[in-house]
């Protein structure tokens, strides 16, 4: 009788095994061993990105690329469908084009990010332990640290939240991997200044682990205001799940995010005795640029090049670009009176310095992301009003 | 600012403490709460009657950081035991063919589910009001990711080193022909994303995971293993390790209305609308699965259902909610019926309709049929001579000429198609619970196998509007079906499904061909 | 009965060249009004192409999307249907209509309606799932109150259909 | 036969073919019950396999008798009434290496009950955290 007793493994039970080893042909019975063979390959052989990713969602042929036939089974009340061509203005001939250059599936992601845990975790103990916190200013620490570098949390994990929706909506497999990247990324960045703040005040214990005052300054300081409105616009005010992706990562984030990250807090940080804030800086900025890579290939190569549908697409990027860059702007100004906070600092933060950061940000955008869809911009416009009130 | 101020701040500071110091990932966690604020419009994009309240909590306290460490380690021990250890064993070849099959179906569609449950859990981060509960969700989000590579990562790794690669290799293209697919859709992919975004997370967390994955991705193993597949244990297992997470999501989205007045009105129908759902495809398809895909058998599939879903499930989670309104479901009476016979009647109909798998199928030998008659008493007169029938009438044999799905039509046996489910059903033959029910309209006929289903259609017919396989393909010759549903191998005529598991005497598309089987839609008799 | 390949079947090829002859917004916005009110949605007055619309609606979608990207200055992208309204003031229209709606059958009527002359690329895609949201979630609160309290004989009177077979459930084991 | 009821094949588990089917459609049987149980399941492992043996075995089952641990070939299947904890700062001693909660939940394969993490703590329990009772932080 064949009923398995406990432990009894097929693998490893002679009698068991015996049995299966005679059921094996001694030939295969078939020659293609490659799966997903069908998959037009990105690069010169088909990778283990696509092999995984590729055509796991179950689209029909209704909406572009989609393999499967008919409607879907259930639908939202009233009809929405799980999936639908109404989810987003912009249109393909094949929603499966995207791919992620960097090639990340789960596990490679994951083990990125713990190596950079592990990393972390050491450059920690080893910054306490020389006692390097010694170095930092005590008013950079407690205010500019703690408050307003505490506030860009809430910035990011806005941004975070502005990517449920994208996951739920996209139209494919390998869109949806590299949005929900984009946000873990963004989750991480917040959770990382707060690690740093609670890091600080372990070592120095006047300072205030609590979120209070930095979500206070969020909320109510004229320096994020512009910035926050616009965050909370993008989270909850739209729902066309390329208009958010874009407008996050194609014009917000480039801008506003790199600025606030690299031109100020990382360059400020390193005038004020402080070595550890730029240690954080810069894995955000490693994700800016791996979320940059695969946003570009979504927006240029495959939508904006998309064989039928390049023109009506350029138009609207375009015509988003407009929208989500005047706020952009609006944010960068307001957060202009942050020089207002600190001493001056030649050839760091005196005005012609911050001009020139600013056109640096300003200039990289224009010709990684506006050119790449013909917006008309002209950039020392945007650093005259971005730097307006700069004195 | 003056530097020294700082810098005795600073020292004094350490002079309390300069012992190497890190931050744990539940110190960062607890701050978490604190992230979301209010704004107008601060609110959900999905359609709800719900309220969800903001103070529900995570209970894994989980950091992106530490969520990216944990899953690595998970990811070291499996992917090295499969690509090192079970690579030098040839554990991917030495699986019972039967097994072998049934893991090309198995990993597929859960891979479907995981897929389909990013999306889920997406809605569900967007829903959520709590910060802690939102940052939960993303965590599932990014497990899902994982569990869908996952299931793909089994099908690559049997497509390299199985016996017969055809459906490990395509199934993502070749899982549309057959019957069992828009079933698995509704219960695994749109059932868990579109509607109502507190009763999908009922179908997917409270239902699907709390309940149904425990069968699906746990016991699953212990069939696995008695088999001669390893791959699946180390995969499945390492799945099953993020779904703790995910059962509490959904119990929190339960706290998270459990204070709601207003949900009493509609949480007991949402919870018995879920339960009926995942339960009318999972019962018979993973019965179907366990019993009649393998050898060696583990114990009866009523058996394993009882535990799992019944006393367990059932107990612990439902029993436990009752004195917060909880009810247990009213549709329970009718899947204790399908518990037992419902995966009997499905695993018939997919014989009968081999050639539209992605896999290849068996008849039970004499070994199984004491089995299943011990197991199930009345199952040889009412199955098994059926089985006999078939294969006296050379059902195995490619130069017979003859597909079961022929003699169901012959004999007045139709097999209709529940809009609500899709699963397949046939009244004359079946012994599960529910009956036809063939309505029309609006001048469009459906046809319904239980009166949960036809319920929910009546309610909302917008939400069930799919076309069944029989509508698509009334008309159509078997084997041109099945070719342009790229059914074949790659020598371009061998079918990849077989009405059996040996290594010769495989079916070709002109056989099938000649056996000159159509497609009808029973309803067009009404 | 079809009898016609799933994917690429004459029917398809039929409709896309009656589509080739659409050269207007004006036009395509009615075009693909009138089709989604006689193909699409159980209120849909013809079944003829039950296996087809979806495709075939997709395509009349694209051609209107392409048209529209033509037309509209940016502004009006963002903010016009394509039959002329302004999209806002069309949301609060058909917001309140729903609001008013007390009984399921007609709020029911009312949201399919609006996504029959509606859906993008009708109206453009924020304005619509805003109206799509609220709309729906207002439906649930209607239908899905006393769920079982109408006996099936009585609800397939309420639905209207024609019982055309009704078999006997098996006795429980 | 059986004498703890929380064993993996307690009560009607024992019973095959008619009398299995008797008692499965009996009249009583055809609601959920309420039940006080909690079940874990751990994926068999180097570290799991030792907490199994020298925790849950030894004063885990001690501490609460209505403990059962089962071999479910890939997996052991633990039952218990009320609640299963596992320190795991205890567990890292025994082991002799760094293992943390997270590294601990690599291998907690489901859990029916509700499960949470405070600390180095892990624990499964009947009570329904959250309506009976807050959950809370380190």
């Amino acid at each position: 009788m064949a009923l398995v007793e406990e432990k009894k493994r097929g693998l490893t039970d002679p009698g068991i095994a015996a049995r299966i080893l005679a059921e094996i042909p001694a030939e295969p019975l078939d020659t293609q061993r490659r799966m997903n063979y069908f998959v037009k390959p990105r690069w010169k052989r088909l990778s283990e990105y696509e092999i995984l990713t590729c055509y796991t969602q179950p689209t029909p042929d209704w909406i572009s690329g989609g393999l499967d036939w008919g409607d879907w089974t259930q639908k939202f009340h009233g009809g929405r469908p799980s999936w639908g061509n109404e989810f987003t203005e912009l249109r393909t001939t094949d929603w499966h084009r995207h791919r992620d250059p960097a090639r990340r599936w789960h596990m490679p992601y994951v083990k990125a990010k713990a190596e950079e845990w592990g990393y972390t975790t050491r450059f920690l103990e080893a910054y306490s332990a020389a006692g390097t916190i010694r170095t930092m200013e005590a008013y950079w620490r407690d205010e500019l640290l703690n408050k307003y570098y505490g506030a860009t949390l809430f910035n990011e994990y806005g941004l975070f939240n502005a990517h449920s929706s994208v996951v739920r909506d996209c139209l494919s497999d390998t869109v949806r991997s590299t949005a929900t990247f984009a946000a873990l990324d963004k989750v991480d960045v917040a959770q990382m200044v707060q690690l740093e703040r609670v890091f600080i005040a372990k070592l120095v214990p006047s300072f205030a682990e609590s979120t209070e005052a930095a979500k206070e300054v969020w909320l109510q300081d004229p320096i994020y205001r512009p910035a926050r409105e616009l965050v909370e616009e993008l989270w909850q005010g739209i729902q066309d799940w390329n208009e958010i992706l874009w407008g996050a990562h194609g014009v917000y984030d480039p801008l506003f995010g790199q600025f606030v990250r690299q031109e100020f807090f990382q360059a400020v940080a390193q005038q004020h005795g402080d070595s550890l804030t730029p240690f954080f800086t810069n894995q955000a900025q490693l994700a800016f640029q791996t979320t940059k890579a695969a946003i570009s290939d979504l927006y240029f190569h495959c939508l904006a090049d998309d064989p039928e549908f390049a023109d009506v697409n350029r138009k609207y990027l375009r015509a988003w670009t407009s929208k989500w860059l005047e706020k952009t702007v609006a944010a960068l100004a307001g957060f202009m009176a942050i020089y207002k906070k600190i001493d001056t600092i030649p050839g760091v933060t005196d005005k012609v310095s911050v001009t020139n950061a600013v056109r640096r940000v300003v200039n990289d955008w224009v010709e990684d992301y506006a050119k790449k869809i013909d917006f008309p911009v002209d950039a020392e416009a945007l650093v005259a009003t971005i730097t307006k009130d700069l004195k | 600012m003056a530097l020294s101020t700082a810098t005795k701040a600073a020292t004094d500071a350490l002079s309390v403490n300069r012992a190497p110091t890190t931050v744990g990932p539940q110190e960062v966690h607890k701050w978490m709460q604190s992230f979301n604020w209010d704004f107008k419009n601060n609110r959900t994009k999905y359609p709800t009657k719900y309220h969800m309240a903001n103070d529900t909590k995570e209970q894994f306290k989980i950091i992106a950081k530490e969520y990216a460490r944990m899953e690595s380690v998970k990811d070291e021990r499996q992917f090295g035991t499969l690509l090192d250890g079970m690579t030098r064993l040839n554990a991917g070849n030495r699986v019972h063919p039967r097994w072998g099959e049934t893991m090309k179906v198995a990993s597929n569609f859960l891979e479907v589910g995981e897929y389909n449950a990013i999306a889920a859990a997406a809605m569900l981060w967007d829903s959520a009001s709590s910060a802690e509960q939102k940052n939960g969700y993303l965590a599932q989000v990014l497990d899902e990711i994982r569990h869908t590579h996952q299931c793909g990562f089994v099908n690559y790794y049997f497509a390299k080193h199985y016996h017969d690669p055809a459906g490990h290799n395509d199934a993502r293209r070749s899982r549309a022909i057959g019957p069992l697919w828009k079933g698995m859709k509704r219960v695994f992919a749109d059932g868990f994303i579109s509607g109502d975004a507190v009763e999908c997370s009922i179908n997917l967390q409270l239902v699907g995971e709390a309940c149904f994955t425990n069968p699906l991705i746990v016991a699953i193993t212990e069939w696995a293993a008695a088999n001669g597949d390893e791959v699946t244990p180390t995969v499945f297992l390492s799945i099953e390790t993020d779904e703790l997470r995910h059962m509490a999501n959904g119990y929190q989205t339960v706290v998270s209305i459990a204070n709601d007045p207003a949900a009493q009105k509609y949480m007991n129908s949402d919870l018995n609308n879920a339960f009926w759902t995942q339960q009318k495809y999972f019962t018979p398809v993973l019965g179907m699965l366990f019993e009649y895909g393998s050898k060696f058998k583990v114990e009866p599939w009523v058996k394993t259902w009882n535990r799992w879903v019944y006393e367990d499930w059932g107990g612990i989670w439902i029993g436990r909610l009752g004195k917060y309104g909880v009810q247990s479901p009213a549709s329970l009476r009718d899947a204790k019926q399908d518990a037992y016979w419902a995966h009997h009647d499905l695993a018939l109909l997919a014989y009968a309709m081999w050639p539209t798998g992605f896999f290849r199928l068996s008849l039970p030998d004499a070994e199984d049929m004491a089995w299943f008659e011990a197991n199930y008493p009345g199952w040889y007169d009412h199955y098994g001579k059926i089985y006999e029938e078939w294969k006296a009438l050379g059902c195995e044999d490619p130069a017979s000429g003859f597909i079961p799905l022929q003699w169901m039509i012959d004999k007045g046996h139709d097999i209709y198609i529940d809009r609500v489910s899709q699963v397949p059903f046939c009244p004359s033959l079946a012994k599960c619970s529910g009956s036809l029910r063939v309505h029309e309209l609006n001048g469009q006929k459906h046809s319904f196998s239980d009166e949960w289903g036809e319920r929910m259609w009546l309610t909302e017919p917008e939400r069930y509007e799919c076309q069944s396989v029989f509508e698509q393909y009334a008309g159509r010759e078997l084997s041109d079906v099945i070719v342009e549903g790229h059914g074949v191998r790659a020598d371009g005529k061998t079918l990849i499904a077989q009405p059996h598991v040996r290594g010769d005497k495989l079916w070709t598309v002109d056989d099938l061909k000649r056996a000159n089987c159509k497609f009808a839609d029973p309803l067009d008799k009404f | 009965m079809a009898n016609y390949k799933v994917h690429d079947n004459p029917i398809r090829d039929e409709w896309v060249a009656k589509l080739g002859k659409v050269t207007s917004v004006k036009a395509a916005t009615q075009f693909i009004q009138d089709f989604r009110k006689a193909h699409t949605t159980p209120l849909r007055t013809e079944h003829t192409l039950d296996l087809d619309y979806l495709w075939i609606e997709s395509k009349i979608e694209e051609k209107l999307a392409v048209l529209r990207g033509d037309a509209f200055v940016d502004e009006d992208l963002l903010n016009l249907c394509t039959t002329g309204e302004a999209a806002g003031m069309v949301v609060k229209h058909w917001a309140q209509k729903m609001e008013k709606a007390t009984d399921k059958y007609s709020a029911e009527k009312i949201l399919i309606q609006f996504r029959q002359l509606y859906k993008p690329p009708v109206m453009p895609v924020n304005y619509f799932f805003t109206a799509d949201t609220q709309m729906g979630s207002r439906l649930m609160e209607l239908r899905n109150t006393n769920y079982y309290a109408t006996s099936l004989p009585d609800l397939r009177k309420e639905r209207g259909v024609k019982v055309l077979h009704l078999g006997v459930s098996k006795a429980a084991h | 036969m059986t004498t703890n009821a929380n064993e993996y094949n307690a009560g009607i588990m024992q019973k095959n073919g008619k009398d299995f089917a008797d008692e499965f459609f009996a009249e009583e049987n055809q609601v959920c019950k309420e039940s006080n149980t909690v079940v874990l399941v751990l994926m068999k492992s180097d570290e799991i396999d030792a907490v199994v043996e020298e925790m849950l075995l030894k004063n885990g089952k001690a501490e609460n008798p209505t403990m059962v641990v089962e071999d479910r070939s890939g997996y052991w299947w633990i039952k218990a009434n009320g609640k299963i904890e596992i320190d795991v700062e205890e567990a890292a001693e025994m082991l002799g290496k760094r293992y943390s909660i997270y590294d601990f939940l690599v291998n907690v394969s489901s859990t029916i009950g509700r499960a949470y993490t405070l600390g180095e703590k892990f624990t499964i329990t009947s009570e329904l955290m959250g309506l009976d009772r807050k959950l809370t932080n380190v």
